[in-house]
């Protein structure tokens, strides 16, 4: 053993822990920052802000109703089809255009968008609900597994519109009378949407949760006396966040997907009532003739679905706190 | 592992049982009736006999227990009875007579054997949906092995441009599109589905891979959004591994390394969301059928739904529910094999 | 010549589940069934009967019908034979009218037998049909698509109860007609060929026919218009414009024709409120708030400018009206009253009936009840775009409209359980289509009858939905029963129209709509025929050489 | 030196781009290594040596990184010398695995879990060697009887999870081997390993430098290991070398202040001989007093009687137990208030399980457990939750036992919160409290466990662990994962606290020299029992028991004048412990060989 001769003060600061040294910030400053270095999260944010203004506050700015039928105005071109093409019909009154009944397109990219985004986002948080919960029950209690499972199972051989149909003889006169036609029939498509598409995200959490469980980090909150409970939402849950991110924004596709896909099959929202997705699929037979009809809702579906994966990306690894600061 | 199997075989018997149930209760709760179809000029009376005429008029767990007997018993029976007469399989086993005219899932509808018509229709399916998976599936791991290879670069980014952008558009939009596109402006592809050709030479394939092509592609491209999203994500997990050092550490070329070490295990977890993914094959692919006229499962049940055909629709569902129970089971095995840190006993 | 112009490619966007009408109502189902399997008589575009199988058409000029209108008598022409080589005799059409009598079997067609006491074989080809009671319209039984002659050696163990499980039969029926099924695919496709032993020797001139199933009418229409790959499509129920632009191809051409099919809105004249016990919703124990008030229902109809209507839906394939009979012209009434309309006039006559707008909201009002209706149909693109339409009218004489559409299958399904359906009318107003078979309106119009309404002791079934409910409207239709001669039927009949109609205004007629379909422009000899099986004639398509 | 070098470092830059901009993971660093000679390359973690064979193997740009300046000169066999730094890829490719052997630190994730052990030996044979698949097998053969594998053919059709982890460790020496590279990386390959294979695996890599001449490049932060294998010794601190000399000269002589250091904080088996009670180590430039030994008292604290855990291996068709694996049989101890027992012992043989079984975090099949006179196996859920609040633990991986997603702040005032312990605003108070106790900085209290280096987040971890003022805590390989320096700073910490606050630890540990540093007593296990147990000197000094004795040869010595030598070696693999339901073993009977200390004289399976 040699005892050194000198204590020179570089000793000890080779032996001192070099901690960071940026001074401490708020949580959602970092999350804030780290988003920001993400250009597609920020691209997606900007226009999934956008776009939700523009359903939210552009019906009050375009004050045209959406369902105000002007006939002698059908099928008007959108103003910018007079670029090329100086015969088309066109007027400044309807900058998109009318449709087959002279309704005006932007009120009803609009109206329709409030509803498209509305559902969506309701039916992906639904579904997340349902599925972040079965999940976290079933990988965290051991003996609601195989049942809970099962029940996956059931749910996932469960056919739509059967349930659609049900729902709606079962349903529609109370939640009629509760929030009226148009909300009522909302509420039932987005549970039907809801409880039909949570099954992924419940396999994937359960799985998550299953190996997180093995982590020692679990143990050590039992040790210090956490409950079942608080272990869960305190150590679980946001640890299998990235996960139900990716769920969240598949999830919102596929709701606003699933919805355009009923109004297409005929069971959905009163025909009155527009969303992107029956504009959609009301437009598909003129597609030729009026190509704008398809492209301005079918456009508006993408980018939105767009938008909100990258956003997803960009919060997943900000959320993260072992990514932030990379 | 083979206990793993049997285990979880003898366990899904309840598990479909249940399920079965609590399907055709949700079928009897639905309203709508077979006799929608008939002309409102049929009287009442005329379609209340009819009605009787199909056993409607029994107690749902009267039909349920019906039902059930005849998919799980007499349905079987005839199975065993085609593969030891006609098939070439094991037709050289005795003959068995196990069938004796007992009643069979009929048909509303049509007011045949339900399990008929489903393997009339199993061709379509399997060309068409069956192989877009397939087609979708290729696509997409290359697709996803190549942008977690290169990840951030402008090939990543176009890629998940791209196939969200499938992903995003409803198949409804994309058949009439390419129809008009192909079929009615170019005039290269046909727009309707030609159930009854025969792929006997060439030139008959040929009209075949024609009139595929479009269905097969509208719905790959929802497919390969979704796989090559998860098997990125898995390229992405596995490169990172101590593992894929060694090997490069070894000498290995990088088509080794990405190949043969990170492809076989990113492939683990994407395999098991693959064969998840078979089920909807059977029942996913509606609107697409529709749209082209491949008149495959899906539209089976659909139509079946409108007409409110009850035994049809539960026995499709009754059949994707197996399939659903099956790959579960399928996807656990191949978990299994795959992966050899994984033994299930 | 029989086969020389190779095959036929029909498109049906319903597909067909059966060949045998006795055992489905559905319209494909006979249309497709009547390519192999033939009625005694048919009747032509014009609606005029003509002779299939049989001699002639009997009448009671050429002695066929019994003078007290009780029985009758059919003969069958010589040589017919069935596809299968046999002939077809009177015990064949003795079987089908048992086969379709039998109470198990669950016949479809059972209605066109009400009323036959027996049918009777006699002699070879001789069959004497008989009714209970004077039957002035006796053409049910074994004319027109719905009926036709089914073979008694294929079906004879197929009678009742055991309809159901002849697939074969029902699949691959031995008929008289020019084709005859190769392969049927349910749903799906079926594929034909020419009958050799049809009774015309130079017919069909199509060697073969491939009858494909399903999709939509777009795409149907796409097929046969625009990509020239079938052609023959059925009822393409499209908006005119859009079925314009496919006609502008050029590869084939729409095809329409006029049959008695209405497109109407029936008012309820009770009340469907849902805070009504049930039990007394929709009954007649409850009469409608302000339905019921004839002024309301006639500013309803005035408010409606039914040429519009035709323009956005139906182009050529709908013509306005404001009857509910519209053809034949026998019984058609000359009533156009409704045609224009008179916003200005409807808006008066509501304010004369005291419904007036109190509290400004837009909407009208009268004792606290306001003029609000739930407005309910089937779905279907061009009854919804009918509703946006009419509700905006509505709207603009001051009457608030909820829009609600039901799926087809639940809406027509009939189903007892469900609140959806067209008879229980759990709704202020409903659209649908509706016509009668043949020629004859008389069950048609006894359909309006004091009683016959659904009601919950009825189970929901019924056929007067509006709930009307007049004793001189009863007494005239107890008339019309009793009368054979057909002027005087015809003058009855518009008396009966006009009271549903003009007088009323229970039922608001919108739309007579005919049937579009299309054809190739190679495909020569298409008779468009709204009062039978479309392909009534399909013996005598040919292929036009260029 | 003996040769002309074989590969010379001369002052390599290494940069990564990140997020935050460029990250230097070495900044000037020059060494050489000859043929036939061992060069170590030490310094705590962070400092650059990872980073440096990466470089030398060119496999650093797969991880971001880029040799931003310097040589890599490396002499060919054939071909002369050539820089690799300036090399392409398809050459390196040619030099990686055949000229060029690398080991990794981790043996569990270094070969790839799908592929048989033969097929990942046998591939590189196959390209560098042009080997067929015959040919390739049998040599793959001879390197694993090289490697001294037990029954090799059978290994060559299994997969990596099948083998322990020292037989892992081995196939990836074998395979660094088989193209007889001649030079060999090894970078911290035992780290992950316990004394007993440590030892072998060194041994190993010795014998087979001697044997074929090749050039070892051996990185570690282990002095001891240093002192056990090196012929020179590079110092790096920062991705710098500070230092570098022969071994002798480094441990006898070192110059540059950080060596120093880095050495004093060494703890060596056999420095506490002659004393009864455990004493804090001298730190270099610590200004504190001469630590004072921590004498504790003999009121117990803590009563283990015949604990035993077993865990159930379902099987069959109706998952029923089929056999047991006998983690912990019939332990008994007792711990004084104050003072701290260790259990020692190789890895498998039951310590953490103990240790978990005595918290109640697994289930103990039968025994008892008293704390403080409380029945600790015979609470309620509910009062065991409270019983908890009394004794607490420290984790041994400080990564995985600290929540990422959560603050520290309020993963050290978790604990009281679940308690329902003071208000908020106190908690806050006394996390601060607590954060100047286990000295670390205030300001960390809002930051991420990613933020922190491994000694700071065990900290964090023994933060959370007082939090409740707790009477026991068991440190299960508390200080096992961290460098020397930070070790010892932890050790350090541990033992101040226990004389201040009178704590008791259970401490859970397969390094024999922290034990002999911090403990009072030793119980030493084999395959879930105790085999001896005793005050520390007395089973330090004087072992009974042949598994202790052979444990204590196996301990490398930080000095390279105590090498051990290969033929010293004597280990059996354990047996399995897994035995079918009925099995009933034999009970543990002991033999009092000196006051407190006890042997088993029953069978222990060794
Ligand atoms: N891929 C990388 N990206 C960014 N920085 C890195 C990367 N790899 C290493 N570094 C940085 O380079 C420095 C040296 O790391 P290196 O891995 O060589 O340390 P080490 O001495 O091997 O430590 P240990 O003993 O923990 O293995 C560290 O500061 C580390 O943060
Ligand atoms: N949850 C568990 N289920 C089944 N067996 C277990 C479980 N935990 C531990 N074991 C087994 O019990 C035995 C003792 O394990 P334990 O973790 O206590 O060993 P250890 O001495 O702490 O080893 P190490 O030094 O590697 O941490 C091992 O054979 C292990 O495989
Ligand atoms: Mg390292
Ligand atoms: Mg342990
Ligand atoms: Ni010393």
């Amino acid at each position: 053993m040699t005892e050194p001769a000198t204590t020179d003060p570089q000793a000890i600061a080779a032996l001192q822990d070099k901690g960071p040294l940026a001074p401490p910030r708020s949580q959602w400053l970092d999350i804030w920052d780290q988003l920001k270095r993400h250009k597609g999260a920020m691209i997606g944010g900007f226009f999934l802000i956008f776009i939700t203004l523009a359903v939210l506050v552009g019906p009050y700015i375009w004050t045209l109703d959406p369902q105000k039928l002007d006939i002698r105005n059908k099928d008007l071109r959108p103003i910018y089809t007079a670029i090329w093409d100086s015969t088309a019909k066109t007027a400044w009154g309807h900058p998109f255009g009318t449709d087959n009944l002279g309704r005006d397109q932007l009120a009803q990219m609009l109206a329709g968008g409030r509803a498209s985004m509305a559902v969506g986002w309701a039916a992906m948080l639904l579904s997340l609900l349902i599925g972040t919960a079965v999940g976290v029950a079933a990988g965290f209690f051991r003996r609601l597994d195989g049942p809970l499972m099962r029940l996956t199972d059931l749910f996932l051989s469960l056919p739509i519109l059967p349930l659609l149909l049900v729902a709606v003889t079962l349903f529609r006169q109370p939640l009629r009378a509760n929030f009226g036609p148009e909300g009522g029939m909302f509420v039932l498509i987005v549970t039907i949407i809801g409880i039909t598409s949570w099954m992924p995200t419940a396999r994937i959490v359960r799985g998550d949760i299953l190996t997180l469980k093995e982590r020692e980090f679990i143990l050590a909150a039992r040790s210090i006396g956490t409950t079942s409970w608080k272990t869960i939402t305190r150590h679980l849950l946001p640890n299998v966040l990235s996960p139900i991110m990716v769920s969240a924004t598949l999830g919102l596709a596929t709701a606003i997907i699933t919805e355009s896909a009923l109004s297409f099959l005929g069971v959905g929202f009163p025909s009155d009532f527009p969303t992107w997705g029956k504009m959609l699929a009301d437009a598909v037979p003129r597609m030729v003739d009026f190509p704008e009809r398809v492209i301005l809702p079918g456009t508006a579906i993408s980018l939105t679905v767009l938008a909100v994966n990258y956003l997803g990306d960009g919060l997943r690894d900000a959320l993260d706190p072992r990514m932030r600061g990379r | 592992m083979l206990t793993f199997t049997i285990r979880r075989l003898v366990l899904a018997v309840p598990t479909l049982l249940f399920i079965s149930f609590a399907i055709f209760m949700l079928l009897q709760l639905a309203p709508g009736d077979p006799m929608a179809q008939v002309p409102l000029t049929v009287p009442p009376e005329v379609k209340q006999q009819m009605r009787e005429a199909l056993g409607l008029g029994q107690p749902p767990l009267v039909q349920y227990w019906k039902w059930l007997v005849q998919v799980l018993w007499i349905e079987p029976k005839i199975l065993i009875d085609w593969l030891t007469q006609d098939s070439w399989l094991l037709g050289w086993l005795p003959d068995t007579n196990l069938y004796q005219n007992e009643l069979r899932v009929i048909s509303w509808q049509t007011r045949s054997p339900v399990m008929d018509i489903v393997i009339q229709r199993i061709p379509q399916t399997l060309w068409v949906v069956a192989l877009a998976y397939v087609v979708g599936v290729l696509i997409a791991i290359p697709i996803g092995v190549y942008s977690a290879y290169r990840q951030y670069s402008v090939f990543d980014q176009a890629g998940t441009f791209v196939t969200m952008i499938g992903f995003s558009i409803p198949p409804f939009f994309t058949g009439p599109l390419l129809i008009v596109i192909f079929s009615v402006q170019l005039g290269w592809l046909p727009s309707i589905y030609d159930t009854t050709h025969v792929v006997n030479d060439w030139a008959s394939f040929k009209i075949q891979l024609q009139q595929m092509i479009m269905p097969v592609m509208v719905l790959a491209l929802q497919t390969t959004a979704q796989i090559s999203r998860y098997m990125r994500a898995s390229m992405l997990d596995n490169l990172n591994m101590d593992y894929v050092r060694t090997a490069r550490a070894k000498g290995m070329s990088e088509a080794v390394v990405v190949t043969v070490h990170v492809l076989r295990n990113s492939m683990i977890p994407v395999i098991t969301v693959i064969a998840l993914g078979v089920p909807s094959i059977f029942g996913g692919a509606i609107i697409t059928e529709n749209v082209f006229k491949v008149n495959g499962i899906g539209q089976l049940l659909i139509t079946a739904l409108f007409a409110n055909d009850l035994p049809m629709v539960m026995t499709l569902t009754f059949i994707f529910a197996f399939l659903i129970v099956a790959f579960n089971l399928i996807a656990d095995i191949l978990y299994g094999v795959l992966d050899p840190r994984i033994r299930y006993d | 010549e029989r086969g020389a112009d190779g095959q036929v490619n029909i498109i049906y966007w319903q597909a067909p589940s059966i060949m045998n009408p006795y055992l489905s109502g559905g319209t494909k189902d006979i249309e497709a069934a009547s390519l192999v399997i033939e009625p005694l008589g048919r009747y032509d575009p014009t609606g005029a009967l003509v002779p299939y199988l049989a001699e002639e058409i009997p009448t009671v000029e050429n002695g066929g019908v019994a003078a007290d209108l009780t029985s009758i008598t059919w003969k069958i022409k010589e040589g017919m034979k069935w596809s299968d080589g046999s002939a077809l005799t009177a015990a064949d059409v003795v079987f089908t009218a048992e086969y379709c009598m039998s109470p198990e079997g669950g016949c479809a067609q059972r209605a066109k037998f009400d009323g036959v006491t027996s049918v009777e074989a006699l002699d070879d080809l001789t069959v004497k049909v008989t009714f209970g009671q004077p039957t002035p319209n006796p053409y049910g039984p074994f004319m027109g698509g719905q009926s036709p002659i089914i073979q008694k050696a294929q079906f004879e163990n197929c009678v009742g109860a055991a309809a159901s499980s002849c697939t074969d039969q029902n699949f691959y029926p031995i008929g008289t007609g020019p084709f005859v099924v190769t392969d049927f695919r349910p749903n799906d496709v079926i594929s034909l060929e020419a009958n050799q032993n049809y009774r015309d020797p130079a017919k069909p001139a199509f060697a073969t026919v491939n009858f494909k199933g399903g999709g939509d009418a777009t795409a149907s229409g796409r097929a046969v218009l625009e990509t020239g790959e079938y052609d023959y499509a059925w009822n393409l129920q499209l908006a005119p414009d859009v079925l314009a632009q496919m006609a502008a191809a050029g590869k084939g051409e729409p095809i329409a024709a006029f049959g008695t099919l209405v497109e109407r809105i029936e008012m309820n004249l009770t009340n469907p409120s849902p805070d009504l016990p049930e039990g007394e919703r929709s009954t007649v124990a409850a009469p409608h708030p302000f339905l019921s008030e004839e002024p309301v229902r006639r500013a309803l109809s005035m408010a409606i400018d039914r040429e519009l209507l035709v323009e956005v839906g139906y182009g050529q394939a709908g013509r306005a009206t404001c009857n509910l009979v519209p053809a034949p012209a026998l019984y058609a009434s000359d009533n156009t009253d409704c045609l224009t309309q008179d916003i200005e006039g409807a808006k008066a006559l509501l304010e004369g009936a005291g419904w007036t707008d109190t509290d400004g909201d837009g909407i009208r009002d009268k004792d606290g009840v306001k003029l609000s209706l739930l407005y309910q149909t089937s779905t279907n693109a061009v009854r919804q775009d009918f509703q946006a339409l009419i509700k905006q009218w509505w709207s603009e004489i001051g009457v608030e409209t909820e829009l609600r559409n039901i799926d087809a299958s639940v809406f027509f399904g009939g189903d007892p359980g469900s609140p959806d359906t067209f008879q229980k009318f759990y709704a202020d107003v409903e659209m649908y289509a509706n016509n009668f078979d043949g020629t004859d309106p008389q069950s048609y119009l006894s359909m309006y009858r004091c009683g016959n309404e659904p009601k919950p002791s009825s189970q929901w079934q019924g056929e007067n939905i509006n709930r009307f409910c007049s004793e001189e409207y009863d007494a005239l239709l107890d008339e019309l029963a009793r009368t054979g001669e057909l002027e005087k039927r015809g003058e009855i009949a518009k008396k009966l129209n006009d009271i549903l109609t003009k007088e009323t205004m229970t039922i608001v007629p919108l739309v007579d709509r005919g049937r579009v379909s299309a054809r190739a422009m190679t495909l020569g000899g298409v008779q468009l025929n709204t009062w039978d099986s479309e392909l009534w004639n399909a013996a005598d398509w040919y292929r036009i050489k260029e | 030196m003996l040769d002309a070098p074989i590969a010379r470092i001369e002052n390599l830059r290494v940069e990564f781009e990140t997020k935050a901009g460029t990250v230097v993971g070495v900044e000037d660093v020059s060494f050489e290594i000859a043929s036939g000679e061992t060069v170590c390359v030490v310094g705590e973690s962070g400092s650059g040596k990872s980073v440096s064979s990466l470089s030398l193997m060119r496999l650093i740009e797969f991880g971001g990184g880029t040799i931003a300046g310097g040589k890599l000169v490396f002499d060919r066999k054939e071909g002369g010398e050539i820089d690799l730094a300036e090399a392409e890829q398809s050459l390196m490719r040619t030099i990686r695995g055949n000229e060029i052997g690398m080991i990794f630190q981790e043996p569990m994730t270094a070969l790839n879990p799908v592929f048989t052990i033969g097929r990942q030996l046998t591939e590189g044979l196959k390209v560098h060697r042009g080997m067929s698949a015959s040919e390739a097998d049998a040599r793959a053969l001879e390197l694993l009887r090289e490697v001294r594998i037990p029954e090799p053919e059978r290994r060559l059709k299994q997969y990596p999870h099948e083998l322990s982890g020292g037989m892992r460790q081995r196939v990836v020496i074998a395979m660094a081997l088989a193209c007889k590279p001649r030079l060999l990386i090894a970078d911290e390959p035992t780290t992950a390993l316990d004394v007993t294979i440590q030892a072998e695996i060194l041994a190993l890599i010795d014998r087979l430098k001697r044997e074929t001449g090749t050039a070892v490049m051996f990185i570690t932060h282990d002095m001891a290991v240093v002192a056990q294998m090196a012929d020179r010794v590079v110092v790096m601190f920062r991705g710098n070398k500070v230092e570098e000399g022969t071994v002798e000269e480094i441990f006898e002589n070192p110059k540059h202040p950080y060596t120093q250091a880095l050495l004093a904080a060494v703890p060596r088996l056999g420095e506490m001989t002659g004393t009864d009670y455990p004493k804090p180590m001298k730190l270099v430039g610590s200004n504190a007093a001469e630590p004072e030994p921590i004498i504790g008292s003999d009121e117990t604290l803590l009563e283990v009687k015949g604990l035993t855990t077993r865990f159930p291996v379902k099987g069959g068709f109706f998952r029923q137990t089929v056999a047991n694996v006998h983690a912990v049989e019939d332990l008994s101890f007792s711990i004084p208030k104050g003072r701290t027992l260790s259990l020692v012992g190789e890895s498998g043989c039951g310590k953490s399980t103990a240790g978990r079984s005595i918290l109640r975090l697994v289930e103990p099949m039968k025994g008892s457990v008293k704390l403080d006179g409380l029945d600790i196996l015979g609470q309620s859920d509910r009062d065991l939750r409270k019983a908890r609040a009394d004794m607490q633990m420290i984790f041994q991986d400080p990564f995985a036992s600290l929540n990422p997603q959560m603050k520290l702040a309020d993963q050290v005032s978790e604990p009281m919160e679940n308690f329902g312990m003071y208000s908020a605003s106190e908690r806050m108070d006394r996390v601060a409290a607590l954060f100047d106790r286990v000295e670390l900085p205030r300001s960390f209290m809002q930051r991420y466990p990613h933020e922190l280096s491994g000694g700071q987040r065990q900290r964090i971890a023994i933060a959370r662990a007082l939090a409740l003022n707790p009477k026991l805590i068991v440190a299960d390989e508390a200080v096992s994962a961290l460098d020397v320096s930070v070790q010892a700073q932890v050790v350090n910490l541990m033992m101040e606290l226990q004389s201040e606050l009178n704590l008791s630890y259970l401490f859970i540990s397969h390094d024999m020299a922290v034990v002999e540093r911090v403990s009072h007593d030793v119980g030493v296990m084999y395959l879930g029992r105790i085999v001896e147990i005793g005050p520390r000197r007395a089973v330090f000094e004087n072992p009974q028991h042949p598994y202790t004795q052979a444990l204590m040869k196996a301990v490398p010595i930080a000095d390279p004048r105590k090498r051990k030598q290969e033929k010293d070696l004597n280990f059996k693999p354990i047996p399995s412990p897994i035995h079918p339901v009925g099995y009933e073993p034999v009970k543990n009977e002991y033999k009092e060989v000196g006051p407190g200390h006890r042997v088993l004289i029953s069978d222990s399976g060794y």
